[in-house]
């Protein structure tokens, strides 16, 4: 059926390795081929992966963006080859180009984490926040769906934010410094599961995890396992299995039909809540069966 | 130490012309970008066409300007850790500039032509790279503190001017007489990317300059023993001043070259470029002592680099099985120098 | 060519035998197949002019590199080294014509590297730091053991050269020009350990081109040249017009101070020069100095090490800051010139180390020997390729630097071949002024006499010449006036008809040879 | 060449013992640290603190082994971008044995105890930096290419046993005999963490190799003048390999503390780590040139840029301005030392 090349973030986090894995599997079960390459973030190095799409006479091509701005160009010049772009995951800050825009809504996603976090910190104390990598339009997405959610609450007071990255490591480090200026909170809300999980590290060598409460974003296999063990109070599940399987479903029906079948380019995908009551519903990676 | 023999041959010929002979003799770039075209050409279909080459070469370009910087910086027996980070600041220098440049007390945006924002952004490259050579040539911080110093520097200003964010118009509007910015990027001469003469002409400049100018030969001694270049009267430290200098020039255009491609620049571009480019020279041929090396070694070594990973990615190997092979490529084109030369360098 | 003489049979034992060895680096061939005997308990000295293969044999015999064809044959049975460990390890040690030391490390590091002294807890610093007191106390010196090496002075560095040498306590000694950097004083200490090291049964190899220094030692003599050996004799049969006629094949002279011409107005003048000493020391090494000189005088300056020579020199070209005083050229204040701005006035000078200050290791010899004059054959942009070749053959021929041409490496050069590249370097800039320190180091006695030669008649033509030397005869030769400096000062001026005697009374030496 | 004159003084005694009044001499990075002390405490009330001081040291610890392991290759004339690629590689392969290492052929799992997981990751980091060395030593590739592409190849291979995935649970279950894992990241002896004291421990172990053996001695040599070292007798390959090999064990050693510390290892670990390790051994007076350095100096250096980092989160500084700061910190503390022995200087 021809080639449809997959552009990814890192196959070396958890959720953009799944998201490259879904699509492939996807494009794979319908008959194409696939490739799934990774840009790492660099918008150069994304562009070089579309000029090689572009070579190999890719049918389609799915890409999660590098930058919400610096990957219009990228895109243009894939559309400009007569190649349809499917963006998954992130946004670019352009419609029109791209065939189809398919996000978990952020937005949602963090007011659903907000609102269980307060509920399980209380409406009273302080806390700190880890923050992604800012050149990433879903870190602050989230961070301001945070902080409209937790402004309600006059007495939670934010005492530190930290840039992590989306790294485990710097959350781990991170939070060991903000716990020294800050030794008396009792929440951390993170941008994504993997500085959650490095916070829970630091706060178990520091003997605070019981006075803390964690919150993550992503619903990653290892957060899932975290909120099991009781260490983490929830995550808040991107479905990039869902939306990633459905990029491909749509490139395969405009390359059949000239229409991906959906009402609007930019389709959100609505975010769901992981907690203790509902973990033994996840059954694969990112996937909680309904 | 180690490499003095293996590469004297090259070095002795440092000023000597071309000539397909001593390309062969010269191996190990050459070669392993031979095999490199042989090998996908033989996978991919889509590899060995006109068009991919010139693609990729323009994918090329982005290094391959950086590492003639580099070599230079190199040969001075230096080290340029900042490239990187001057390319994301230059770029998104010019994207501010594009954007239009509000002059709060007179209550007036300024939109340079483009020919300014190229001269300007060359200028702020010269400047970092400067500040490089000053704090080498005058306070004898070691090359690779004080570019590393910059570069963090350099990153962490390009991420305060722009917040973080990328800066994506840059194609300039008719009516602020300041189009013309994605010509370096997007257009082409005679079919060829404007990105890739760019590369060729700074190659040939930066050839000429070595093997021909007087400054070439102050660049080369002051690169093997300053000491003895100091006393026949090189002015060491200025060439040492102008070397980092050069390097920030070039790095501003690579950035200038990146931005147009992407019509967009943001503060994290080109990071660890400076290791790609440092690759690409050592690749070719130069020694990281210093006194040794070419422009056309770099230039092989670039497209060595340059036309692996692209082959990689259209025979769509895994990205983690990417990163296996430009390790072991990297290892064993200078590898192959060391074998074919086997014998001399064994007394080294 | 195998004319080589066969050795008149010798009473004693020989040690260490070459029988047939050659040598070749690709098409040049350093030895030809050479025959060389080394007796117990005896010095055999070995001559030869720059280039001969003097240090390829010795490097060969020491186990540093190993021989194209031929055999090595220690107490009678052939061996084979592979490396200067297992010939130390039976008994062969040498002192390397260029210095072999880690700068980084101290005189006791340097003196037992590879063999330190190792007990219970690590190294024993303190047994290894009185054996090098030992020895500095035989060697007559007053270096310290904790001394970074790279803090000494090039004479105190081949001191330690040959301490460590010393130290190993082996059979056979190979001193590749171990005096080159040393004071008459130094050399009569050095022979005296040398004697007494013979009386014990130690055969010693000596190598030197200070011709008269070496007889005074030798029992045997032997000389190669070209790669061939082409004399052999016992001390009795010896003397120096031998050497030379087998040496070189013609008589050789240093000259005498050219005539005929009248000196030129003062070239150089140097008023109340004062340089703190570069390392931080309290005293000035060079202290209230002046000195005229005119065009077309040749000016030798002779002194023990230490004198201040050296930084006298490097401050008039610019290398070190003067504390005080001034340096008028041609009527022109340089003080505050650059060295580039010095040499483009015509004030030039001949680096006393050649390795470290002298020589671009990277480059080729046409490279280096264009290198300080590359602006005079640069016509706007360019450097004009046929101009530069001009002068690189020219200059190639004047010096008589022996190579396969400008393209050759310049470390493929015998070490008296890479002394005159860094002469021919600075010649080339057409200097007014050109200092030379210690110019002869090194170079073999035709050689010298070339550059003597060179330098008189460039003085002919107006080029004020002012070289330093720590051998007599060098400054009773060429030049019009001999200056002595002792502690930074000006202790004596003579000129051209003094004997050696009150010269090295004015430097403070005891005139003992 | 240029910092030749000033580090003179740190390297005349690399020998020698410890003293109070050469530490105030050797200047730049113990006064650097006194600085950042200073600024931080009088700026937060939670820096000057013990509990602060020893969580501080915990994370330098992961920069400081790292560090040590520079030290040495530096010293040799090396320098070893892989280390922070065989951190984590080693710490995914020490996670992959926690999860028990399945026999196919026997059905069986095996589960190796804490013991085991730790020598056999330290032979792995040993193995991965003798292939450093052989390279280096035995072919002659130059280091900065050599390791540079053991870096690529170490972290492919780490994403390719772990698809990308981390693992998480390492604190090994006591039906199958191997929990303990987490000591080394968790405990404390005396309120000090493990890490810490293992980063001291090392630090004097390192101290003492260089200082007082026959093995310390031929690596100053050999990294200050190769041929000279080569000709007394010196093993200077043996040397090489071995440097690289114990850069490698230190790499793997800091992979252990830290995965023990996250109780999870991931494949993307530890990258750019190299050039953190880099900046703290050449803040502490080393000189990349080779032969030049001591272990205290690297400590400091790797303090200096710890204590600055920590800080700066403490004190609530935005990401950026932290890495505008971290390089201006780096040349100013290397800047410092060339304006103390600037007279010196000058003649170098
Ligand atoms: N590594 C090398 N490569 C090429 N040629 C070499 C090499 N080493 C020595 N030669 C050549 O071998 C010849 C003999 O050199 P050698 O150093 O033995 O001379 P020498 O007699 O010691 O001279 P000098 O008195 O100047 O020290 C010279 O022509 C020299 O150029
Ligand atoms: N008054 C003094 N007191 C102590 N040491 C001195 C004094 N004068 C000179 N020195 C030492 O001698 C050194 C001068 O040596 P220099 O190499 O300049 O002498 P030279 O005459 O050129 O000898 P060489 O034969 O080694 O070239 C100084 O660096 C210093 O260490
Ligand atoms: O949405 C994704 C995930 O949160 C991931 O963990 C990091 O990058 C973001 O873009
Ligand atoms: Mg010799
Ligand atoms: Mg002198």
């Amino acid at each position: 059926e021809g080639l449809i090349s997959i552009i990814v973030n890192d196959p070396a986090n958890p959720y953009w390795f799944t998201e490259g894995e879904v699509a492939k599997a996807t494009a794979e079960s319908m008959g194409y081929s696939a490739n799934v390459a990774a840009h790492k973030g660099d918008t150069n190095a994304e562009s070089t992966l579309v000029d090689t799409a572009i070579t190999n006479k890719s049918v389609a091509i799915i890409l999660d963006p590098a930058n919400a701005d610096g990957s219009i160009g990228a895109v243009k010049k894939a559309v400009d080859a007569g190649i349809p772009v499917f963006l998954v995951n992130a946004e670019i800050n352009q419609e029109g180009l791209a065939k189809a825009q398919l996000v978990s809504n952020n937005a949602q996603g963090a007011a659903l984490g907000a609102e269980t976090w307060v509920s399980m910190v209380g409406e009273s104390g302080k806390y700190v926040e880890l923050f992604g990598n800012p050149a990433d339009n879903n870190a602050a997405t989230r961070s301001n769906g945070y902080e409209t959610v937790i402004t309600q609450y006059p007495d939670l007071e934010k005492v530190g934010k930290e840039v992590a990255n989306w790294d485990r490591t710097q959350g781990y480090q991170k939070t060991q410094s903000l716990l020294q200026a800050n030794p008396d909170i009792t929440g951390l809300i993170a941008g994504n599961d993997e500085m959650a999980l490095g916070a829970i590290a630091a706060l178990k060598e520091a003997g605070k995890l019981d006075a803390v409460k964690v919150g993550g974003f992503d619903g990653s296999p290892d957060a899932v396992e975290a909120i099991k063990a009781g260490e983490m109070q929830y995550t808040v599940l991107q479905p990039v299995a869902v939306f990633s399987a459905e990029a491909v479903k749509q490139a395969d029906s405009f390359i059949k039909t000239g229409a991906t079948g959906a009402a609007t380019e930019k389709q959100l995908f609505d975010c769901l809540l992981i907690t203790k009551e509902n973990v033994d519903k996840y059954t694969a990676a990112f996937t909680l069966s309904e | 130490m180690s490499d003095t023999t293996a590469s004297r041959t090259a070095a002795a010929k440092g000023a000597g012309g071309f000539s397909i002979g001593r390309l062969l003799l010269e191996g190990r770039a050459f070669f392993a970008l031979i095999v490199i075209i042989a090998v996908f050409s033989f996978l991919s279909p889509n590899y060995f066409t006109v068009s991919n080459f010139l693609i990729m070469a323009s994918h090329v370009a982005i290094y391959g300007i950086l590492a003639i910087g580099m070599l230079l910086v190199i040969l001075n027996g230096g080290i340029d850790l900042s490239v990187g980070s001057i390319l994301a600041l230059s770029g998104v220098m010019a994207g501010a500039m594009m954007q239009g440049i509000e002059i709060e007390a007179m209550g007036v945006i300024l939109y340079p032509p483009v020919w300014a924002v190229v001269v300007l952004t060359c200028t702020l490259g010269a400047l970092v790279g400067a500040v490089n050579g000053v704090l080498i040539a005058w306070f004898k911080v070691p090359a690779f503190v004080a570019t590393l110093g910059v570069m963090y520097v350099a990153r962490g200003v390009g991420l305060l001017m722009t917040n973080g964010l990328t800066y994506n118009n840059l194609s300039g509007r008719p009516e602020l007489g300041n189009t013309g910015f994605d010509w370096l990027g997007f257009n082409r001469l005679a079919g060829v990317p404007i990105s890739v003469l760019v590369l060729a002409t700074l190659a040939i400049l930066a050839g000429l300059m070595l093997s021909r100018s007087a400054f070439g030969r102050w660049l080369y001694a002051s690169g093997g023993n300053a000491r003895a270049a100091d006393l026949s009267g090189v002015p060491v430290k200025r060439v040492q001043i102008t070397v980092y200098t050069l390097s920030g020039i070039l790095s501003a255009i690579a950035g200038l070259v990146l931005s147009s491609q992407l019509t967009s620049a943001g503060p994290t571009a080109g990071t660890t470029y400076e290791l790609t480019a440092i690759a690409a020279v050592v690749i070719g041929g130069a020694a990281l002592t210093g006194g040794r090396g070419t422009v056309r070694g770099t230039m092989l070594g670039a497209f060595v680099i340059g036309f692996l990973s692209d082959g990689l990615v259209i025979i769509g190997v895994s990205s983690y099985w990417q990163t296996v092979f430009t390790g072991a490529v990297i290892v064993l084109a200078v590898l192959m120098n060391s074998i074919q030369y086997g014998k001399g360098a064994r007394k080294g | 060519m195998n004319d080589t003489p066969t050795p008149k049979p010798d009473l004693r034992e020989v040690v260490l035998a070459a029988r047939n060895v050659a040598k070749s680096y690709g098409n040049i061939h350093a030895l030809k197949g050479v025959n060389f005997d080394i007796h117990r308990g005896q010095v055999t000295t070995l001559f030869g002019e720059n280039g001969a293969g003097k240090s390829t044999l010795m490097k060969i015999l020491s186990g540093v590199i190993q021989p194209t064809t031929g055999q090595i044959i220690l107490d009678g049975q052939p061996v084979s080294f592979q490396s200067s460990t297992e010939a130390r390890d039976r008994g062969i040690s040498i002192i390397h014509q260029e210095l072999s030391l880690a700068p980084n490390l101290s005189v006791r590091d340097n003196i037992f590297m590879g063999r330190e002294i190792t007990g219970p807890t690590g190294v024993n610093f303190a047994e290894e730091e009185r054996q090098v007191r030992r020895l500095m106390a035989e060697l007559e010196e007053d270096i310290d053991p904790l001394t970074p090496v790279e803090e000494l002075r090039l004479g105190q560095q081949q001191i330690v050269e040959i301490a460590r040498a010393l130290s190993v306590d082996s059979r056979i000694l190979i001193m590749d020009e171990p005096t080159s950097a040393l004071s008459a004083t130094e050399v009569e200490v050095l022979f005296k350990v040398i004697r007494d090291l013979t009386s014990k049964g130690v055969s010693i190899v000596y190598i030197s081109h200070h011709l008269e220094e070496a007889l005074q030692i030798t029992d045997h003599a032997v000389v190669l040249r070209d790669g061939n050996m082409t004399a052999y004799a016992p001390r009795a049969d010896i003397d120096l017009e031998w050497i030379v006629r087998n040496m070189v094949g013609e008589n050789y002279d240093l000259g005498s101070p050219p005539t005929g011409y009248a000196f030129g107005d003062t070239a150089l003048s140097v008023r109340d020069l004062t340089v703190p000493d570069p390392a931080g020391g309290a005293f000035n090494v060079v202290d209230r100095l002046s000195l005229d000189v005119k065009a077309g005088e040749i000016v030798c300056i002779y002194g023990l090490m230490g004198a201040g020579r050296t930084e006298l020199l490097e401050t008039v070209a610019g290398r070190l800051r003067a504390g005080r005083g001034q340096i008028v050229l041609e009527g022109h204040e340089v003080s505050h010139l650059t060295i580039a701005e010095r040499i483009a006035r015509g004030l030039a000078l001949v680096p006393e180390d050649r390795q470290r200050d002298g020589l671009v290791q990277t480059m080729s010899v046409g490279q280096n020997l264009s290198l300080a004059s590359i602006m005079n054959f640069t016509k706007g942009l360019f450097t004009q390729k046929r101009a530069e070749q001009d002068l690189i053959d020219q200059t190639i021929r004047k010096v008589t630097v022996k190579t396969s041409g400008g393209a050759a490496a310049i470390g493929s050069l015998s070490g008296g071949n890479q002394q005159k590249v860094v002469i021919g370097k600075m010649l080339a800039t057409n200097p007014r002024v050109i200092m030379l320190d210690e110019p002869s180091r090194g170079i073999d006695i035709g050689a010298k006499a070339e550059v003597f030669r060179l330098l008189a008649e460039r003085a002919k033509e107006g080029l004020a010449v002012v070289y330093s030397t720590s051998e007599v005869g060098e400054c009773l030769s060429i030049a019009h006036r001999i200056i002595v400096m002792h502690k930074g000062r000006i202790s004596a001026e003579f000129d051209s008809t003094v004997s050696k005697e009150k010269i090295m009374a004015a430097s403070g030496e005891s005139v003992a040879a």
